[in-house]
């Protein structure tokens, strides 16, 4: 497919466009926190911060969704029903000719309620605009999950959104220290998932579609979107070249799986998450962190089911109604999230459940590391002993102020 | 001796005498802008420990019920004036066991609000540093700036009325100077400009700030004080005080359910504030309850260790009501 | 043993609950029940039929769908679960305890412990529940022809194992031979008490009673199941063993099994586990890479123990 | 980006929404079509033995008072948590009304002046949450005031009528 160039001040004429057919999200800066939000004219799409706070997944996986309305409903007898058959245990209506039988026959012939129940599933065609190539895997990934477990359940709540989904993603032009795409296979301009790729080179972006989908944006762009001439072609491959190599490999992916599963009764996991508070951040965060919870709520005889995000690190997410817990332990739900990641989820997809985003990192209230926890339980049992030696914190690396003496002690002195 | 290397020298001493099963400081995050709680078992790894402008956790929440691993270890924690007060509360009322405890007070002069930095750029910040009452910061494409360091306190530091642990059974080098607080009432002129804002306008803040809320409970979880963080009635279906809904009308229930549970241990220490991963500024509203208690009842939480908070207690005399 | 990990349903002409990717991707939905077909987690609508009081915490709820043509058309392996919903209250996971012939109703027995349970417990005859199923991988009854069936449970375990106890007794024949041993704390504590009176009168079945503390008019055994077990001693020579009840009887009965010389791999269980969805994507059931729901709740000891501690 | 605020300092992001609530509320209740019509509804929580007892002496003493209010009995005011008065706005309630025993006459010796404490943060802190201050109330009622009752209800409900319904709002 043709790669095109579109200047940065018809980027807003773009989205508008676009905006004719389809809600378009994009990260926005409200408050100093860039976010995904549905764009309006004139509000300026935030490519400078790399990654907004929280993945754009939830416009495909919403936190909160309701699927289902219900109604109570009371329901006058059917004529000719007989009065005051008895509703004690006996069972004649078993052996009767169906459910009709039953309506008429072995129920009471008073006023009863009914159910009505609705499923609801909306999903809007929308362009998600400005999402790293890291978060379109990240949609890649829940897409096996959600395909159905082995191809078993279809998720239509998920599936029809992301049908109508089309990924519009922007090469991370400056990687952060967090970043570690490279390491599992990704890359600051990866194409797993996205259906046009923009990178930013000198006063406007090279735009790569990839799929039919990108193909219709480039449509809908009309004659904004200009060949790209081979100079552009150039820059866009020279930019995508040196971002790549800006991105740390902070671990060698091969054998993370066994060396999980070995390591599974390792007292490691007990040091790790020491500073673990527990909270859902780091699945919230995620591109593919795709947990839940379904609850009902009924309010007099109008009531609906919704699920809504949850996360592996509630201590009530497993807990049984019996007050047993299988995973009672902070360690066990520590251990079940990384594990999830590189271990259960590649023994039934073949994949990985992680992009190498960071935001887990960035946003973690005590900044736990996966790719500390992962080169430390990812390395052979033997191993992980003197790894999580060598994790101690070095200052003298990275040229650490915190060997500096802190101001107090120049007023001690 | 710097206060770091009092640190140091408390914790391996009470690791190597055995007093502590592990000790809590603080250590250097993934890079030099961040700091992060450290939990030391050997007094040959005390070396990680820190102390600087950065550290901003209040490691009492690592003593909260279900925090310590194995339960009923006996742990050393390092706390700054504002963590002590927390200490403090949850002493009064015998949410943790004093014996168990060796508390290293570290006297402060004003933790830094990285957030505040991160604004600043769009970059990533990659160091940070302070000396003499200057702040530079280091981003990863090599942007420098300097701060002067008042500039960049946090609201909490900036108001400061205990810099010096409350409670403490060693103190890490001499305390700084304590602000005069018999003469003084405390500053509250940071709710001011919301206390003046109409029912409506308020409301509609609120519905503002608090709908970027995802639940994530972080906020609870890091609050030192909130201890039935793992059977919090925010989660509970029964009773169901608050629906697992997500909407502007659960977000802000939830919140007000965290900031009424803790009101009389809470001072406002603000670590909630610090871990809301879509910062909400909770801090300002736990503020503005505490000016009320401290209005209604002149106290000031978690200060006095043979006190108990104040809605665990009450007294004929008061007038309050018609 | 692995195609059992990965839910073989046993092959007893049970609708067919997995799809291949490309059966998907074809546009072939599931075939469940009606209108769950294309939305698995659509509940189809029941009636509640009959409610037989089995113990004093525990009911068992006779249900028909309301559409006939779901009612006519489902089936189910024996060991397969449910999910059985209050609208407005909540869905939770149950056996499906009727037996696997059985057309006209769909059967669950519910012990009362949290909201959902509780809540069912409030049901009369004819109020309105949401069903989805049949979910999870059942028993390999297939697989087990020819060999003898041991059968040790307790209390409200016996409702996991109903379905599965009552198709062996239906074909009889194609077994070697079948043991039931069945354990409750006091004599009105056990379930389908009327069908036990039905099965102590057949002489090609051996059925233990045992309650926990001797009691006035009893006549079986007494004494904790394993105890009773290790005293009946029988032979693993050519038999599965199958148990199912509270947690600490389990333990204790897998212990007395490998006692008995029973192998891993001739052992089973069946494992509870709290469930959202029951279609293995909400993530909450999983021990280690299984996912309840889906890969189990039956599982042989030899898979249970390639599995993390999280049980 | 006009619309937002700043957020130098914690308290600069509190500072008021564009264009206050007002607007945003009237929009609400204009879209749903029940602006202010229906009549008030009010949430009283009332302690077991002397408000709830004296709402009966009131009702027994056939004195009139107005029918927004719907009791929650609950056994001492000591039990009621200021969450109570909030879950209810969040539901709906256009008022809230609490009552228990006279300090000194609590049934449990004691739970009313904790009680009074919590009552007293709620009821300072209520209209900062943008809940106007007319629409919570607490106060004490026993159970031989059926006049009293009738007094503290109908000036309630006299002043939860002034402001109307509240609609669109979170809590």
């Amino acid at each position: 497919m043709a790669i095109k160039y579109l200047k940065a001040d018809a980027l807003p004429a773009l989205l508008e466009a676009l905006a004719k057919n389809a809600r378009v999200v994009a990260p926005f800066k409200r408050d100093g926190v860039v976010q995904f939000e549905p764009w309006q004219s004139g509000k300026d799409v935030e490519l400078d911060v790399l990654l907004a706070k929280q993945s754009p997944k939830e416009w495909v996986f919403p936190q909160c969704e309701t699927y289902l309305k219900f109604g109570y409903r009371m329901e006058e007898p059917a004529q000719g029903a007989t009065a005051g058959t008895a509703t004690g245990a006996e069972g004649e209506a078993i052996g009767g000719e169906g459910a009709a039988a039953v309506a008429a026959g072995a129920e009471p012939a008073i006023p009863h309620e009914t159910v009505e129940v609705e499923a609801l599933n909306e999903a809007p065609a929308q362009v998600i605009f400005g999402l790293r190539p890291c978060d379109a895997r990240g949609f890649v990934q829940m897409d096996q999950v959600f395909g159905g477990y082995g191809g078993f359940y279809f998720d239509p709540l998920y599936n029809s959104r992301r049908a109508v989904t089309t990924l519009l993603a922007v090469t991370c032009r400056d990687p952060r220290s967090t970043c570690f795409c490279t390491a599992l296979g990704g890359c600051p301009a990866g194409q797993e998932g996205v259906d046009a790729l923009f990178t930013q080179v000198e006063g406007g972006f090279v735009v790569e579609p990839l799929t039919e989908k990108g193909e219709a944006v480039v449509g809908t762009a009309g004659g904004d979107l200009g060949d790209a001439t081979e100079a552009q072609a150039a820059e866009a491959n020279a930019v995508k070249a040196e971002a790549t190599g800006k991105v740390d490999v902070p671990f060698a992916l091969e054998g993370i799986r066994d060396h999980l599963h070995d390591n599974i009764d390792d007292p490691g996991w007990h040091d790790l998450c020491m500073r673990c508070i527990s909270c859902g951040t780091c699945t919230y965060v995620c591109p593919n962190c795709y947990c839940f919870s379904i609850n009902d709520e009924l309010v007099e005889s109008e009531g609906e089911r919704y699920r809504v995000w949850d996360n592996c690190f509630n201590p009530l997410y497993t807990e049984e109604t019996s007050g047993h817990n299988p995973r009672a332990q902070k360690s066990n739900r520590f251990r079940n999230r990384f594990s999830h990641k590189f271990w259960y989820y590649p023994d039934k997809y073949d994949s990985l459940l992680c992009t190498g985003c960071g935001r887990c990192i960035m946003h973690c209230p005590t900044r736990i590391d996966i790719r500390e926890v992962l080169r430390i339980m990812g390395a052979a049992p033997g191993a992980a002993a003197e790894r999580a030696a060598t994790t101690a914190v070095t200052p003298a690396a990275t040229g650490a102020p915190t060997g500096a003496p802190a101001p107090t002690d120049g007023k001690e002195a | 001796m710097s206060r770091q290397d009092h640190i140091r020298e408390f914790a391996a001493k009470a690791l190597t005498e055995g007093r502590v099963d592990y000790f809590i400081g603080w250590k250097q995050g993934h890079n030099a802008s961040e700091v992060v709680p450290a939990f030391v078992k050997e007094a040959a790894a005390v070396d990680q420990l820190v102390w600087n402008e950065l550290c901003h956790h209040n490691l009492v929440t690592f003593l909260k019920r279900n925090m310590p691993d194995p339960a009923g270890a006996k742990i050393g924690v390092c706390v700054k004036g504002c963590d002590s007060r927390t200490l403090v509360a949850l002493l009064q009322e015998e949410l943790i066991d004093r014996d168990r405890l060796y508390v290293v007070g570290v006297p402060c002069d004003g933790i830094i609000d990285r957030r505040r930095l991160e604004k600043e750029f769009a970059d990533e910040i990659v160091a940070v540093s302070c000396s003499d009452g200057r702040v530079s910061v280091a981003t990863r494409k090599g942007n420098e700036k300097e701060f002067a360091k008042e500039e960049v306190l946090l609201d909490a530091c900036t108001r400061c009325r205990y810099p010096n642990a409350v409670y403490a059974d060693d103190v890490a080098g001499p305390p700084v100077p304590e602000p005069d607080r018999d003469g003084a009432k405390p500053d509250w002129s940071d709710v001011a400009g919301y206390e003046s804002l109409s029912d409506d306008e308020k409301q509609a803040t609120l519905e503002k700030v608090y709908s970027a809320c995802v639940r994530c409970f972080a906020c609870i979880h890091v609050c030192p004080v909130c201890v039935c963080w793992d059977k919090c009635v925010n989660r509970s279906r029964q009773p169901e005080l608050v629906e697992q809904k997500v909407g502007t009308k659960q977000k802000l229930l939830f919140q007000m359910i965290h900031m009424f549970h803790v009101a009389g241990r809470c001072p406002s220490c603000g670590a909630c504030d610090r871990a809301c991963p879509v910062e909400i500024p909770l801090y300002l509203l736990h503020r503005k309850m505490n000016k009320e208690i401290y209005d209604m009842f002149g106290f000031e939480p978690g200060t006095k260790l043979d006190e108990k908070p104040v809605f665990q207690l009450f007294d004929v005399n008061d007038r309050f009501g018609d | 043993m692995a195609a059992q990990g990965n839910g073989s349903n046993g092959g007893i002409g049970a609708a067919k609950t997995r799809l291949t990717r490309g059966d998907v991707a074809a546009g072939a939905t599931i075939a469940r029940a009606g209108k769950l077909a294309g939305n698995p987690y659509l509940p189809e609508v029941a009636t509640v039929l009959e409610i037989i009081d089995e113990t004093p915490t525990i009911k068992t709820f006779r249900l028909r769908f309301d559409d006939p043509e779901v009612q006519k058309n489902f089936s189910f392996a024996p060991g397969q679960v449910g999910q059985l919903g209050i609208f407005g209250v909540g869905e939770a996971t149950f056996a499906i305890s009727s037996k696997p012939s059985e057309k006209e109703f769909i059967q669950f027995s519910v012990m009362k412990a949290g909201e959902v349970t509780k809540a069912l417990h409030n049901l009369s005859v004819g109020d309105k529940v949401g069903v989805r199923a049949p979910m999870g991988n059942g028993f390999p009854v297939e697989a087990w022809k020819g060999k003898r069936i041991l059968y040790v449970l307790g209390g409200i375990g016996s409702a996991a194992l109903k379905a599965t106890i009552e198709y062996t007794l239906e074909h009889r024949a194609d077994y070697a031979g079948i043991t039931i041993l069945y354990g409750a704390t006091h004599p009105t504590n056990f379930t389908y008490w009327y069908d036990v009176k039905e099965w102590q009168k057949r002489d090609d079945i051996e059925l233990v009673l045992t309650i926990d503390r001797d009691c006035e008019g009893w006549q079986c055994d007494v004494g904790l199941v394993p105890s009773v077990l290790e005293r009946m001693a029988p032979s693993p020579e050519n038999t599965i063993a199958i148990t199912c009840g509270p947690p600490i009887m389990i333990k204790f009965a897998l212990i007395s099994f490998e006692k008995l010389g029973f192998t891993p791999e001739q052992t089973y269980t069946t494992l509870e586990k709290r469930m959202k969805c029951g279609i293995g994507i909400c993530g909450r059931c999983n021990v280690g890479p299984k996912y309840v729901c889906v890969d189990g709740p039956v599982f042989s000891l030899a898979e249970l123990k390639e599995l993390p501690d999280e049980l | 980006m006009a619309d937002t605020t700043t957020t130098e300092a914690g308290g600069a992001a509190f500072e008021a929404a564009p264009g206050g609530n007002a607007a945003a509320g009237a929009n609400v209740a204009a879209a749903t079509g029940d602006s202010g019509d229906r009549p008030v509804k009010i949430i009283g929580i009332v302690c077991n033995w002397c408000s709830y007892a004296g709402a009966d002496t009131a009702g027994v003493g056939r004195f009139r008072q107005p029918a927004n209010v719907r009791l929650v009995r609950v056994p001492c005011t000591g039990r009621i948590d200021p969450l109570f008065a909030l879950k209810a706005f969040e539901k709906g309630a256009d008022g809230v009304l609490i009552s228990g025993c006279h300090p000194g006459d609590c049934h449990y010796s004691e739970g009313n002046y904790y009680a009074r404490r919590k009552f007293e943060l709620l009821e300072r802190l209520i209209h900062h949450l943008g809940i106007p201050k007319e629409r919570f109330k607490w106060t004490w009622v026993s159970a031989s005031e059926g006049q009293r009752w009738q007094k503290v209800v109908t000036d309630f409900v006299a002043g939860v009528e002034k402001l109307g319904p509240r609609e669109g709002r979170a809590l």
